[in-house]
């Protein structure tokens, strides 16, 4: 990428079926724009956001993760998603552990009314992950899509003087 | 057979009274979100205005005005040197239009525009701020002098005993107060104005 | 440990893609040929062998097209880029099946709802698109030929609430022969329109067209009424739902009372009546609602009653001929096995002391438009006697004020609909009875349903004054001469662009509809979603405005927003007819979306144990492992996440299937083209 | 012990010095720690937001910025005039919800060196403060001569409770704090209808027909109360009530003789202070009438120099035209 | 699996990055490594005995029948025996926990290799005045002399060369390795056959707490404690007292030791069969689990874990799917 060049990045979000599936879908029945850097994946609730999903995106070339789900209490299966909130924050304090800015994971609410609020988080959100900067995990560690081989390593900077002091 | 005669063309084109930036510009050029384009024309405002009767427009009607774009009638308008900051109209708003703070824009529009009929507030503002601006501080028994011997001259022996009486009771002082950091708030003015300046293009 | 070394056999599926333009919906902003054209060559090693677009994919010819390939290509996965799954998923499985594919097989993207329809970059939207085709490709490699489970349908119904849209609903299933249960939690059912005098524009009496219906609830062979009695729990799922039901206790034996009323009449306690004669009226400690009540039984008012308070008295008991009086009762828990739910729970007026500019609670004569529905009808404390506080001054003058609360982003944004017309037909009564000049005070008329506008008029030559604005205040702060003793309302007469000081005798508050106030609990009570403002949330707007998100949960009346009474019949009638409609189908497919788990890896860790709000998860001791009963799962997912050894299984949603979509969706990501937006 | 910023604001030095000295003596007693903010300047009044955006709010928030440097990060300020107040949480609350402000008002401050991070303060009145952290209790507790029979009507004016973004108060209308608080002092507290209503703000100065009749509906609706005296929070709204009564009273030929005094002063008088201490006797209107319903002495007073005296004998003098102010008023009455 | 007429098969292990301790859990087995000296011959142990890698690069390929491979990939020399040993070998078995997911050596991933370096040669583990760093390459008068250069980060066998079985733990446990010695031997005889590529092999299909003995009941988590710091009920399940035990989500096949002896399984048998992420489960199990719904007392009650990136990834970090932390594939 050009220096010059502002950063597009690339987020996955997890939708609740029930509530911010349709809000992205009000979104769009209402015609209200955000940027295109978001790509939807839909799970019938987010209590079954499993963090190898987050691991696995962010791993896989993904800056960032939203994750959507229905407000505190509204839950179409009753309390879910008070169970993704929680893992929610221990991803986040994991991901800090591996050295990644807990803010490229996020949680939103937006129930099935809130397209615009849907649309406006997810510009937000956008912004977020663009002054964070590229993670670029996928390329810089090897990945490659569908068990490929992987490619071959460089050997690390051996001599003292790129070693820090 | 009829024959239509033509009609002379007019001497000059009548000019369009709509300026459809007008509304935004108010927008930007007020503090917080305005919400102006919310307007349903309720008139809540204009009955909770408690000056309203002397107002040329209530500020429904001003309201109307800016967004059918008629620039110089609104900046005319005497409604937001009438204004008395009372906040009645904005808390029963039920659009929750910042109505005081887009009449502070007026104002502030119609100085620059030099579009306000009525010289009084607009120097009573002017007067306050070059005080405020010299001292840091309000001075009222430099203000009040100053601004009635300009504009109510007649007013002033009126004003007498009450002016009297403020100052025997410690109530008014004839010296000015200033501040300490007189030169920082002027360095901070000069560059609000200059900020001013360019967000206006 | 992962394994990575070598690549995942070769994809042996056979996939075809189809891209719809949707007319210029999609492919105004998406190159839908170039979405086609690369999913061919890009994704021929993913297993795609054909790729198309078309101008309709959801028209019969685009159907017939995949259905054509399917047979013609041996297509064994079919991936439909279009518009939301939630409109046009069960179109192409049903497409899917009819060429003898299994409908699950087939995956849907949204490019329209989620791309063409929310960006304007054509190139930044084509390549989001390609991204959705490519996630779903790689999610249908690992779908599953899967079968519906389909489950009896119970033919009994639960209606909650006993309003007009209630009774409706309960009277169209009990007549077509299915028994129904009514509950409803306070004495009588009738609802607020029980309350009213007339009703507009036509202003026949309410009570005479609302009692007849109510007594046919009451006698109906196929209605099993339970009021004063609330639900306290709902489990199960669609066809076989099993209600917790708390029937209070009413301190009187149904089985003996004969409503003769006599208890009320010696009853020595007065109480101020908030519910049905909203503050206005008394009634006793024991007491039926209203004459008219159905049932006819009274009930108990142990908060009040003198028994309860003090220890003696029974005077009820006392005098009741039949010995029905128990003060020893309990309530009562029942359990009812029903296959369909009607919510019809109503609405809550909105509290006129918040606008504290209108002086409710402060000023006497300030009324709200309930309480005026007190003061005008017959059956009311005043018999039908337009008056003021005080019990008897005709008032002179009357000012009604529309839009209370409504359409006012400090209360609620919503028009409540029906205050506009209430206005005039309050307008028109209180020119009938008392003469007086009235005032209607608007932002706009809202009368657009049949035979209303007409109403308007009637009510304008009847000399009623308009006032266009919204009023500012009503105060009896005098400021000129002759407004001593009165109540000014203040206003500006936006047509006039004056404002407007008005004295009046009497103001009366059209108070908006709003959500009941324990509508949320409601809700999460019957697994159903609620607006963030409280109205329960239909299926779809437009075309589903009766059921909910939930199968076998229908809604009917002001539960789901204001409406006016000929709306909430309607409404009524309509969720009946689902609900037939679902009874006579007598079983039903249920979305084969189901968790399982998978015993020899389950080490019966019991982190799932609890996770589940539908109770499908029981632990065998014995055997130490842990099950889920299909039947009760309702797919959401959050035990297959939990399971810290992958021993729970996800059909529709697993792991593969997610975690393969979220490569492909990032394939752009990772290949050689350059990375995009 | 309560510790407050104080920024007490122009009027405080010189117009509505009761209300300082007042403030300063009954603070003491109820805890009340107050540490003025260090070289403060002028808010603004109304005055300046109309003459341009950025200057005014640059001004207010150099305030802002010198509060939030002495008070080391997060704490409330506490401002006793309405102005004030308002433009000080005004500022605060605008620069958040539209960020750009925030950034242009930063730009300019950096010009003195100076920034400030919307939100991080808190901005309160002196009220406010007074019934929910120092509470009533409290504030009952040190009275010790209750102002029995004193009929007072509670007068807030509109800026304290509006716009009230934050929502601090019971009401925006009708608020309850005031009247809670001078039923502690055991006043006799009047239900006044106008009591978040205007006073004129600037009007006497700019439009001064405008401001006569608010003050006159002010007055006279308080006088049909019965009022003693008015008890009121705002120094703009003592300056035009009591300075402005008697210029009122000439244009509309009415004799209104309505004290206007600081709510703290009559907490003074409550917590059994010397009136000379807590500034009575500086109000225009004396308040001689009101102290002696409650058994004291008024302070020697310096009476303003009384209006010329009318002629007794000889023809009547010309009135002043009565008609003024009720013929505009009739203005709005379109209504018969 | 063919041996060729009369002679008896070749067996190999070899050691790369690791500690030594899966040779010694060899040896742990016993009399029973005298069955692998009478069905094998040992051609290549570096441990055991003297052989050369220009031996083993001598040999035919395929010509040893069963590689034992344990240690990571840590640098060109790793990498270079592991793919020497995968074309003489064919079985090769990721042996122990760092052939298979990375293990404690694995851990350095989440640095820079440039500091690993640094720690290793300039801090107080190593008195060295002169800064002086190793070189790769030196020349004497003798001529060229070099040592393995290091990579980036630590890489698992299977990210480097085909493996053909996994056999985890940290190390193995004796008697999985015996087992494993007797299938051989088994097939070897024509008496078993070998499972399927790529199979996990000495390990149970469930995880620890299906050999775990503990009581154990529906779980809600208010804390989490270090099990120093609570007086622990010896029957009860660790994790329902608050002790954060990675047991659910790791492998059976050690007879849950560390649980019956009374510490919580720290994990190093790894993920059970067809887990993709071992962290991940754990994170989605105990915080399913968290008795709050308040944003701020999940916050509190995740204080307990104080480090979760360890805690999950201990043995795993370079098997897992980000396989490294930010810092050091950042830094590469």
């Amino acid at each position: 990428m050009n220096n010059n060049e502002i950063f597009e990045p690339t987020i996955i979000g997890f939708t609740c079926n029930w509530c911010s599936y349709r809000a992205a879908d009000l979104a769009g029945t209402a015609r209200i724009k955000y940027p295109p850097n978001i790509r939807l994946i839909r799970l019938m609730c987010s209590g079954r956001l499993d963090p190898t999903f987050v691991f696995k995106a962010l791993a896989s070339g993904a800056d960032g993760v939203m994750i959507t789900g229905c407000h505190p209490g509204e839950c179409h299966y009753l309390e879910q998603n008070y169970k993704a909130l929680r893992r929610f924050h221990l991803i986040r304090r994991t991901l800090k552990g591996f050295g990644v800015e807990p803010g490229r994971v996020k949680l939103v609410w937006a129930s099935a009314a809130e397209g615009a609020k849907f649309a406006s988080e997810t510009a937000v959100f956008i912004e977020e992950i663009r002054a964070l900067g590229p993670l670029h995990w996928g390329k810089s560690n090897g990945y490659t899509p569908f068990g490929g081989k992987p490619p071959e390593f460089e050997p690390a900077p051996e001599s003292p003087e790129e070693v820090p002091a | 057979m009829v024959t239509l005669q033509a009609l002379d063309p007019p001497k000059a084109v009548p000019k369009l009274i709509e300026d459809l930036t007008l509304l935004d510009e108010v927008s930007a050029r007020t503090a917080g979100v305005s919400r102006l384009e919310m307007c349903i024309q309720c008139g809540t405002c204009g009955g909770s205005c408690p000056s309203s009767a002397d107002m040329d427009h209530t500020p429904r009607m001003l309201f109307a005005m800016l967004r059918a774009g008629m620039r110089e009638d609104s900046l005319k308008s005497n409604t937001p040197w009438i204004c008395v900051s009372c906040y009645h109209c904005v808390v029963r708003c039920p659009q929750n239009v910042h109505i005081a703070d887009v009449m502070y824009t007026l104002k502030g529009m119609a100085i620059e525009a030099k579009l306000f009929r009525d010289s009084t507030a607009p120097d009573f503002s002017q007067t306050f701020v070059d005080m405020v601006e010299e001292y840091g501080r309000g001075f009222e028994f430099g203000l009040a002098t100053r601004h009635y011997l300009k504009h109510f001259p007649l007013r002033l022996p009126s004003m007498a005993p009450m002016g009297l009486g403020l100052l025997s009771k410690k109530r008014m002082t004839i010296t000015p107060k200033r501040i300490k950091g007189i030169k920082q708030l002027k360095a901070i003015l000069k560059r609000a104005k200059e900020v001013e300046g360019d967000s206006h293009g | 440990m992962t394994k990575h070394n070598g690549s995942k056999p070769e994809v042996q599926e056979r996939i075809g893609v189809y891209v719809c333009h949707c007319g210029t919906n999609i492919a105004g902003t998406v190159d839908v040929v170039q979405v086609a054209e690369w999913a061919a060559s890009r994704l021929k090693t993913r297993g795609v062998v054909i790729a198309r677009d078309y101008k309709f994919m959801c028209s019969s010819l685009g159907q017939e097209l995949i259905e054509k390939d399917i047979k013609e290509l041996g297509l064994t996965r079919v991936v439909v880029a279009a518009c939301s799954p939630h409109l046009h998923e069960k179109t192409f499985r049903t497409a899917c099946a009819r060429a003898g594919l299994n409908p699950f097989l087939c995956e849907m993207v949204s490019i329209r709802e989620q791309v063409s329809w929310v960006h304007t970059d054509k190139e930044a939207a084509t390549i989001k698109s390609q991204a959705a085709v490519s996630g779903g490709v790689e999610r249908v490699i690992h779908h599953e030929a899967l079968e519906p489970l389909t489950v009896p349908i119970n033919p009994a119904t639960l209606v909650v609430g006993g309003g007009i849209a209630g009774i409706q609903a309960t009277l169209e299933i009990a007549d077509a022969g299915h028994h129904v249960y009514m509950v409803e939690r306070e004495p009588s059912i009738g609802g607020h329109m029980a309350q009213f005098d007339k009703t507009f524009p036509t202003l026949d009496c309410a009570a005479c067209i609302l009692t007849p219906k109510m007594v046919d609830v009451g006698g109906h062979p196929n209605v099993t009424l339970m009021t004063w009695s609330e639900v306290e729990k709902v489990e199960g799922y669609v066809g076989n739902f099993s209600v917790t039901v708390r029937k209070k206790a009413r301190h009187v034996k149904t089985e003996d009372c004969t409503g003769c009323g006599i208890c009320q009449e010696k009853c020595p306690k007065k109480v101020i009546d908030e519910i049905y004669e909203a503050g206005l009226g008394y009634r006793k400690a024991i007491y039926t609602p209203f004459p008219q009540a159905v049932p006819r039984f009274p009930v108990m008012d142990v908060d009040n009653c003198i028994y309860f308070e003090k220890g003696t008295c029974k005077a009820c008991e006392k005098f009741c001929p039949t010995n029905a009086i128990n003060f020893d009762q309990q309530d009562e828990i029942v359990t009812l096995e029903v296959g369909n739910i009607i919510l019809a729970t109503g609405y809550d007026i909105f509290d006129a002391r918040r606008v504290s500019n209108y002086g409710y609670g402060r000023l006497a004569n300030v009324f709200t438009s309930l309480e005026m529905e007190r003061l005008t009808n017959a059956a009311g404390p005043t018999n039908g006697n337009i008056v003021l506080r005080d019990g008897k001054t005709v008032p002179e003058a009357v000012g009604i004020i529309h839009c209370v609360g409504s359409r006012d982003r400090n209360f609620n944004n919503h028009c409540s609909v029906i205050c506009c017309m209430q206005s005039l037909k309050f307008a028109h009564m209180v020119h009938e009875r008392t003469g007086a000049i009235v005032y209607n005070f608007y932002i706009d008329m809202r009368t657009p349903f049949k035979d209303y506008d007409e109403f308007y008029q009637r009510v304008m030559e009847e000399g009623t004054l308009f006032v266009r604005g919204k009023v500012a205040e009503v105060t009896d702060a005098t400021r000129l001469p002759g407004e001593e003793g009165k109540l000014i309302i203040q206003v500006e007469d936006t047509l006039a662009g004056k404002q407007r000081r008005i004295p009046v005798d009497m103001v009366v508050l059209s108070v908006g509809l709003q959500p009941r106030q324990d509508s949320n609990e409601t809700a999460k009570l019957f697994g159903i979603s609620c607006s963030a403002n409280g109205w329960f949330i239909e299926k779809h707007p437009k075309l589903d405005p009766v059921a909910t998100m939930t199968e076998g949960i229908y809604i009917a009346g002001c539960a789901q927003g204001p409406k006016d009474i000929p709306a909430s019949v309607s409404q009524g009638a309509a969720a009946a007819a689902r609900v037939l409609g679902k009874i006579e189908q007598k079983e039903m497919a249920l979305e084969p979306v189901r968790a399982s788990v998978i015993e020899e890896k389950c080490s019966g860790c019991r982190i799932c144990n609890d996770l589940c709000p539908f109770n499908a998860i029981t632990f065998h001791e014995d055997r130490m492992v842990t099950e889920i009963n299909a039947a009760l799962c309702q797919g959401c997912g959050t035990c297959v996440a939990a399971c810290p050894a992958g021993a729970i299984y996800g059909t529709g949603f697993n792991n593969e299937q997610v975690l393969a979509q979220i490569e492909g969706l990032l394939l752009l990501n990772v290949g050689d083209e350059p990375v995009p937006a | 012990m309560a510790k407050y910023l104080f920024y007490p604001g122009c009027s405080m030095e010189s117009s509505a010095k009761a209300y300082s000295d007042s403030l300063m003596a009954v603070a003491g007693p109820i805890g009340l720690e107050l540490e003025e903010v260090e070289d403060w300047n002028c808010c603004g009044a109304t005055e300046y937001l109309g003459i341009s955006l950025t200057p005014a709010y640059a001004l207010i928030s150099r305030n802002l910025a010198l509060a939030s440097k002495q008070a080391n990060g997060n704490r409330t300020v506490v401002a006793p005039c309405s102005a004030c107040y308002l433009n000080l949480a005004k500022a605060d609350y605008y620069m958040q919800e539209q960020p750009k402000l925030g950034v242009m008002v930063n730009e300019a401050l950096k010009a003195g060196g100076l920034s400030y991070k919307p939100g991080t303060l808190s901005i309160r009145h002196l009220l406010d403060v007074m019934v929910y952290d120092i509470g009533l209790d409290t504030i009952k507790s040190k009275v010790v001569r209750p102002l029995t029979g004193l009929r007072v009507a509670p007068y807030l004016g509109c800026m304290v409770p509006r716009p009230d973004y934050e929502n601090r108060w019971s009401d925006h209308e009708y608020p309850i704090e005031l009247d809670l608080l001078l039923n502690a002092l055991g006043a006799e507290v009047i239900d006044f209808p106008l009591k978040t209503h205007c006073c004129g703000g600037h009007m006497p100065h700019i439009g001064p027909d405008t401001a006569f009749e608010l003050i006159r509906r002010l007055i006279s609706s308080a006088a049909t109360y019965e009022t003693d005296i008015m008890a009121t929070l705002c120094p703009m709204c003592q300056m035009n009530l009591d300075a402005y009564q008697g210029e009122t009273n000439r244009h509309f030929g009415t004799n209104y003789h309505m004290p206007v005094v600081f709510f703290t002063q009559l907490m003074g008088l409550a917590f059994g202070l010397d009136p000379k201490d807590i500034g009575f006797g500086s109000e225009l209107v004396s308040a001689r009438k009101a102290l002696n319903k409650v058994g004291l002495e008024a302070p020697e007073l310096v009476e303003a120099a009384p209006a010329r005296p009318r002629k007794a004998e000889g023809l009547p003098m010309p009135r002043p035209l009565p008609t003024r102010g009720p013929q505009r008023a009739k203005k709005d009455e379109v209504a018969k | 699996m063919t041996a060729p007429n009369g002679k008896k098969p070749k067996f190999a292990m070899y050691w790369a990055a690791s500690c030594g301790g899966c040779e010694i859990a060899v040896l742990n087995i016993h009399e029973k490594i005298l069955d692998v000296d009478a069905n094998f011959e040992v051609v290549f142990w570096p441990v055991a005995m003297d052989a050369k890698y220009k031996d083993v690069e001598a040999m035919e390929d395929g010509s040893i029948l069963l590689t034992l491979f344990n240690g990571g990939i840590r640098n060109d020399e790793n990498e270079h025996i592991a793919r020497l040993l995968r074309r003489k070998s064919q079985i090769l078995v990721a042996f122990g926990s760092c052939a298979c997911e990375g293990c404690i050596p694995g851990l350095a991933n989440f640095s820079p290799a440039g500091e690993i370096v640094h720690t290793a040669f300039n801090t107080v583990s190593t008195d060295n005045p002169h800064q002086i760093y190793p070189r790769t390459s030196f020349d004497v008068p003798e001529g060229e002399i070099t040592i393995p250069k290091i990579y980036p980060t630590l890489r698992t066998l299977d990210q480097v060369v085909d493996v053909d079985y996994y056999m985890p733990g940290c190390p193995p446990e004796s008697h999985q390795i015996a087992a494993v010695i007797d299938l051989v031997i088994q097939v070897l005889q024509g008496k078993a056959e070998l499972p399927p590529k790529g199979a996990t092999i000495g390990a149970g299909d469930s995880t620890v707490c299906d050999e775990c003995t503990r009581k154990r009941n529906v779980k809600t988590i208010k804390s989490f404690h270090r099990i120093y710091d609570l007086d622990i009920d010896p029957e009860l399940c660790l994790l329902e007292q608050g002790i954060p035990c990675n047991g659910p989500a790791t492998r059976s096949g050690c007879n849950a030791r560390c649980v019956s002896a009374g510490a919580q399984c720290i994990g190093c048998y790894g993920p059970a069969e067809g887990v993709v992420d071992y962290g991940a489960r754990l994170i989605a199990a105990f915080a399913s689990v968290i008795d709050s719904n308040d944003p701020e007392e999940i916050e509190a009650i995740l204080d307990g874990i104080p480090d979760p990136a360890g805690q999950f990834y201990r043995f795993n970090l370079a098997g897992s799917l980000l396989k490294a932390a930010k810092p050091a594939w950042e830094k590469a």
